[in-house]
């Protein structure tokens, strides 16, 4: 009846994740606590799933099967899978995957000794991957769903992981509160979808969202586009966005360090996965189109503007960091405005958003890299702790400088190219505001984030205070980070084509729904 | 049956739980309260799946089951059960830490 | 599933809807489809049933108390009620007169609305629940085609009374009592829901008489015998799991006098008193028809040559064979602690009813299709080795227990095992 | 007219026990009219024949979330005290939410909701119910029942044996996916729990 051995081959990444963590929490259970390999497991297990994915990737498409786990009776389709394995999920499955593994490497350290469940600290990670590899692929709304609160769950954990830490708690709880609020709109959200279509396989969605005969093509708008809104709403959480952006600066301040880092780039990543394919492929309708990219770009005007001007006022650096990743969410809904746009090198928009992602999950993970280690040696995680850094930790106060320039989108760094694709494909649909908006903000970023090197560099370093030693670990995720951001920035030509492919996947199955559409 | 009563008396139902549920969320100290809201919430959202299920047609292509509805409304139950018990142990948690389950005490961080 | 086929046809016709059932109270059209009576002639054979129903119910709840007294009685030696009527026959219709006319408390720290509810309301799902109990082919109020689910969602609710009893009284025992009652039932619903998954397997339905229909000589669905030859284990779990659930000895932690008064009716007296302990007996019999139903082929005979002995003898038989059962254990086993309570029913019934599932599952997919004694030879084969597996991995823990105790036991050993440890650190 | 009167009882219990939860003062209070709301929506299920979905709302969220949230508000709450429940921001939290259910409403009714023609209720299903009785890969337990069930003559979408049948049906074959990943979410629920929650 379906398609089981191929698409379990095809699902192999998030099948060894499972299996990984489920090996975690077997031998951390047996261990007793002790240091068993723990480590070593859930990297491996990552590394693999890695090589998985790598090895998927050049298999192509594999959506012309009907995608995973396709239903099928005597040879003939009868319904579209859950999931689909194409290049925008690869794309998206090694974001996930590589930004769980630095992560977890840098956070080795830190959260040894504060906490005696390190293996299900591990295992959670691994479970955060697989969701968030699940909302890549995802490609019907009950997976979307089902993936988006998986991540969810794994994440709240994660944030009140510290339980004897009041302000780990706090943060869980308020991450809990403000996610369970949202994603019950998001719900509501999706019925209405399911309402207005029939159906929750996203490939149908869109078709019925672009035939002409549609009872409901009249009132589109008036169905549709609600509930995107109360969907955006969900997956504007996820992504911080800014009417439901009030969790993270909370949430980013109590979560451990390494989840913050995690918070910072995973479920913003995912999040921005998942809003790509349902907008890029299933509500794709030239009725339809308009009406969302004028509130895209109203979100991403307002999340701009405010995450960058709150970001001034900060003292706490997980805080600063907190608004600036907001801020640079609506630099990537930019890019998703721009719908429509092609720029340098046959980029579309969808492939300005993905080059963004990829250059901001570096940045964001080496600069946390760096705040980790310094809250590690001083358990304080405020601007004034920063004094004089440049004395006690030079590796930190340059990296952090260089990954601070990039955010900005200074030219020979990631953030820079980045930052260009997105604005250069808001300048071509006319989205000049926006473009000009992002310049603007920017140079607003480079305001706070001079503060921070202001106490690095021309601040003394309070007396008595020790150099800072940086684990070995730390010290290979800023190096490894340093030389991505740098190498996107000096070589853009490959990572821009592997965008470019990534986008292709979904443009691809947006375009047969249109070849549908044309042939009515 | 279905002639009878129709389709939009449903989602007004659910609508009502929804906006109820939102109100309780929005403006409830008592952090179960809160959680209570959601739950009106979620239930709201599952009354619209079911409703769709049972009227609205299934466009050819979309399997030979035509339960989407329903499965959807199942995943939402199961969730919000995942979510409940998540959501409780935090709330447990923080009442051992700050023996208060109100949420405008939650606030040691500002900015 | 397996020879299901034809059942399901057949019971296409008469198994009712929820919906059906739920506007038929208020319609009085008929509720089947299919069903070619008159919509007056339905209305009136439902409430005709239901009233039949309820009767026997009540009577056999008056009587179940009667029985326990006696049977507990004869257990330790004693003689039991016996100055009312004859044998004591009349001895529950003085209860209840007693229970009526003393006087109705109400204290007043509780709170009025909760406390009077709590005692209310604990009747409804007990009674609820027979609306799905086969007594006879024809004698069910409603053959629900989720009929096994629906008996089991309804005495999930059962859980909030008891804690609006407990928190309404205002009494810090009543509300230890309700916290530990529902923490008993609520984890004791699991292995009793899962060890009743191998059935549903089997059978392919979850409508009662559907069930029914599986497992005995005139039905002529798969497999054709009672579920307790195929599914000995999931029945002992089911019937430990359901002692716990309806909180009789050995699992009455909730009520144990000597810890916490009477547990969550400590407040209760007179009539309100009277609605627990009534339910407390609809329960008991409810959950025996129910076993006697899933496990015992309910109202079909055992051997087809006794067909002609009615199918609601049959079934009132089984049943009073599992209340028996039911008040035997209680006669017998000495209460559990609170804390054993738990691990049991969450490190004990889980695992084995899980593997119970998974194995039937397992061999509901192997065996599909083949002949009725192989299928149940190749059942009997695994009961047996899971029975097997069972007491080698208990007694296995014990000599690991046993050894362990004497390691801390002997000083010598002691320290030879800190060498060790420091060794190994 | 008659299944009006049933609609409107239990959509009636439902909003009347949604109301009663925001309108308590006392949580615990507050927690029992969810319990009533939980109800009524399980009505609901029923009215629109959603007979498990039925079952299981009063399983799941009566008999196990709801205990859940009594738990809780046992464990971290001064039992008995009444208290002022709503924040400063009710005022503003009503407006919001009421005009949001002025929208929904409107939307609901305004909208032509593409609603399948009264007598081909699961047309896609009998279209395929040939083929699905010739399919020989049955792949799991439920569908050989499954596939019986539907070559049989009866209305797919009022039938409720085919209902339940083809509801695990669905769950074992197009939400296979979704159906694994919500146990695995279960599971991390579980986990994530206890190690928060734990002494």
């Amino acid at each position: 009846m379906s398609n089981l051995s191929a698409s379990l081959v095809q699902f192999s990444p998030e099948l060894i994740l499972v299996i990984g963590a489920a090996v975690l929490l077997t031998v951390d259970l047996v261990s007793n606590g002790r240091e068993a390999g723990q480590n070593a497991i859930g990297l491996g297990t990552i590394l693999l799933a890695l090589v998985a994915t790598f090895w998927l990737w050049p298999g192509g498409l594999f959506t012309a099967d009907g995608g995973l786990f396709a239903t099928y009776i005597d040879g003939a389709l009868v319904r579209p899978g859950a999931f689909v394995s194409d290049g925008f999920t690869h794309f998206f499955r090694m974001i996930s995957l590589v930004s769980t593994g630095l992560v977890w490497v840098s956070g080795v350290t830190f959260m040894r000794g504060r906490t005696p469940f390190r293996g299900e600290f591990g295992a959670f990670l691994l479970f955060c991957a697989t969701a968030m590899n699940l909302m890549a692929g995802a490609n019907d709304l009950i997976l979307v769903l089902v993936a988006i609160e998986f991540l969810s769950i794994t994440s709240y954990v994660l944030t009140g992981f510290l339980r004897e830490n009041a302000r780990s708690n706090e943060a869980g709880l308020k991450y809990f509160l403000y996610g369970s609020i949202t994603s019950a709109a998001m719900i509501f959200g999706l019925t209405y979808l399911f309402g207005a279509t029939g159906t929750t396989s996203l490939p149908l969605i869109a078709e019925a969202v672009r035939s002409p005969d549609n009872l409901l093509i009249k009132d589109l708008s008036g169905v549709i586009i609600p509930s995107l809104l109360l969907v955006l709403a969900g997956l504007g959480f996820k992504i911080a966005l800014v009417p439901f952006h009030q969790w993270a600066p909370d949430a980013y301040e109590g979560a451990p360090t390494p989840v913050t880092s995690f918070l910072s780039v995973g479920p913003k990543a995912a999040g921005m996965a998942v809003l790509l394919r349902m907008f890029f492929s299933a509500f794709d309708a030239p009725l339809l189109t308009p009406h969302w990219i004028g509130l895209i770009g109203l979100l991403a005007g307002a999340t701009m503007i405010l995450g960058n001007l709150a970001a001034l006022g900060q003292t706490d650096i997980k805080r600063l960091m907190a608004y600036s990743s907001i801020a640079q969410a609506g630099y990537m809904l930019v890019g998703v405005a721009s719908f429509g746009a092609t720029t340098m090198g046959n980029l579309t928009a969808l492939g300005t958003v993905v080059l963004y992602i990829l250059a901001y999950i570096f940045t964001n993970i080496g600069l946390f890299a760096c705040i980790i280690a310094v809250d590690h040696a001083t358990g304080d995680s405020r601007v004034d702790a920063y004094d004089g850094l440049m004395r006690r930790a030079p590796l930190l106060a340059v990296a952090m400088v260089v990954f601070f320039l990039s955010l900005v989108g200074v030219p020979p760094l990631a953030g820079f190219i980045g930052k260009f694709a997105v604005f250069s494909a808001a300048v071509t649909t006319n989205h000049t505001t926006l473009a000009v908006l992002g310049v603007l903000t920017g140079v607003i970023a480079a305001v706070y984030y001079f503060r921070v090197v202001r106490a690095m560099f021309f601040r003394p370093a309070p007396d008595g205070a020790a150099p800072i030693r940086i684990s070995p670990s730390a010290s290979f995720v800023i190096w490894a980070c340093l030389a991505m951001t740098i190498l996107i920035g000096v070589l853009p030509g490959t990572f821009v084509r592997v965008a470019r492919d990534a986008a292709a996947a979904v443009h691809a199955t947006g375009a047969d729904a249109a070849a549908v559409d044309a042939g009515h | 049956m279905e002639a009878s009563i129709p389709l939009w008396w449903y989602l007004l139902v659910a609508a009502a739980l929804f906006g109820t549920g939102l109100f309780g969320a929005l403006s409830r100290r008592n952090a179960v309260g809160v959680l209570m809201g959601i739950e009106l919430m979620l239930n709201g959202a599952n009354i619209n799946a079911v409703a769709f299920w049972r009227y609205i047609a299934v466009p050819s292509g979309a399997g030979l089951n035509g339960m989407d509805g329903q499965v959807f409304a199942i995943m939402v139950i199961a969730l919000a059960a995942a979510e409940a018990a998540v959501g409780l142990a935090l709330i447990i948690s923080i009442y051992r830490n700050r023996q208060s389950v109100l949420v405008e005490d939650f606030s040691t961080m500002r900015g | 599933m397996l020879h299901a086929l034809p059942l399901a046809e057949s019971l296409a016709e008469t198994t009712t809807s929820l919906s059906g059932w739920l506007t038929g109270l208020f319609s009085g059209t008929a509720p089947e489809p299919g069903a070619s009576s008159s919509a007056a002639g339905i209305i009136v054979a439902s409430v005709l049933k239901a009233t039949v129903i309820v009767l026997i119910v009540q009577i056999g709840m008056l009587y179940a108390t009667w029985g326990e007294r006696k049977i507990i009685g004869r257990m330790q030696d004693r003689l039991g009620p016996n100055r009312v009527g004859l044998f004591g026959l009349a001895q529950p219709f003085a209860d209840m007169i007693k229970m009526l006319t003393k006087e109705d408390i109400t204290p007043t720290a509780a709170h009025k609305w909760v406390y009077n509810l709590g005692a209310i309301l604990v009747v409804p799902p007990a009674i609820i629940g027979f609306a799905v109990v086969a007594l006879d082919r024809n004698l069910i109020a409603a053959d629900l085609s989720i009929g096994a689910l629906f008996f089991f969602a309804i005495g999930s609710t059962a859980v909030m009374p008891i804690f609006m009893a407990g928190w309404g009284s205002r009494n810090k025992y009543a509300l230890l009592g309700a916290m530990r009652a529902v923490a008993q039932v609520v984890s004791y619903e699991i292995p009793q829901v899962l060890s009743i998954v191998g059935v549903l397997l089997l059978a392919g339905t979850l409508s009662m008489n559907g069930l029914i229909h599986s497992q005995g000589p005139i039905g002529d669905a798969f497999p054709g015998v009672w579920f307790i030859l195929l599914q000995p284990i999931g029945f002992v779990i089911f019937l430990l799991a359901t002692t716990a659930e309806i909180e009789r000895t050995p699992f009455d932690i909730p009520e144990a006098e000597s810890e916490i008064i009477a547990g969550y009716h400590t407040e209760y007296a007179g009539i309100k008193f009277g609605l627990f302990y009534l339910a407390l007996y609809f329960v008991t019999i409810s959950a025996s028809a129910v076993g006697a139903i899933l496990f015992l082929g309910g109202w079909q005979p055992p051997f087809a040559f006794l067909a002609g002995i009615p199918g609601w003898i049959w079934m009132t038989a089984k049943t009073l064979a599992l209340v028996f059962v039911f008040m035997w254990l209680r006669g017998t086993l000495p209460r559990l602690r609170v804390d054993q309570l738990m691990a049991f029913a969450w490190k004990v019934l889980v695992p084995i009813s899980l593997v119970n599932l998974m194995v039937t599952g397992l061999l509901a997919k192997l065996v599909a299709g083949r002949a009725p004694l192989m299928v149940f030879g190749a059942f009997t084969v695994a009961n047996v080795a899971m029975v097997a597996l069972l007491i080698w991995l208990v007694a296995g823990w014990r000599r690991f227990n046993a050894a362990r105790q004497i390691t801390f036991e002997r000083p010598a050993v002691q320290a030879v095992g800190a060498a060790l440890r420091r060794g190994a650190a | 007219m008659m299944e009006m009167l049933a609609f409107g009882l239990v959509a009636g219990v439902a909003v009347g026990g949604a109301i009663g939860v925001v309108a308590a003062r006392n949580v615990f209070v507050s927690a029992l009219w969810l319990v009533l709301s939980f109800i009524g929506v399980a009505g609901i299920y029923a009215i629109l024949g959603a007979d498990f979905l039925a079952a299981t709302q009063v399983l799941i969220y009566v008999g196990a979330i709801s205990v859940l949230i009594l738990f809780a508000v046992m464990l971290t709450h001064h039992v008995m005290g009444d208290e002022r429940s709503n924040n400063r921001q009710a005022f503003l939290a009503f407006i919001v939410s009421s005009s949001v259910v002025a929208a929904l409403g409107v939307l609901a009714y305004r909208t032509d909701w593409p609603i399948r023609p009264a007598d081909a209720g699961g047309s896609v299903v009998t279209a395929m119910r040939g083929d699905l009785a010739g399919s020989s890969a049955a792949s799991t337990a439920a569908q050989t029942g499954a596939s019986t069930a539907l070559t049989s003559t009866v209305d797919l979408a009022l039938n409720q044996d085919s209902n339940v049948v083809r509801l695990g049906q669905a769950l074992m074959t197009e939400h296979l996916l979704s159906f694994e990943i919500i146990s695995l979410v279960l599971l991390v629920a579980l986990i994530g729990a206890i190690v928060i929650a734990r002494d």
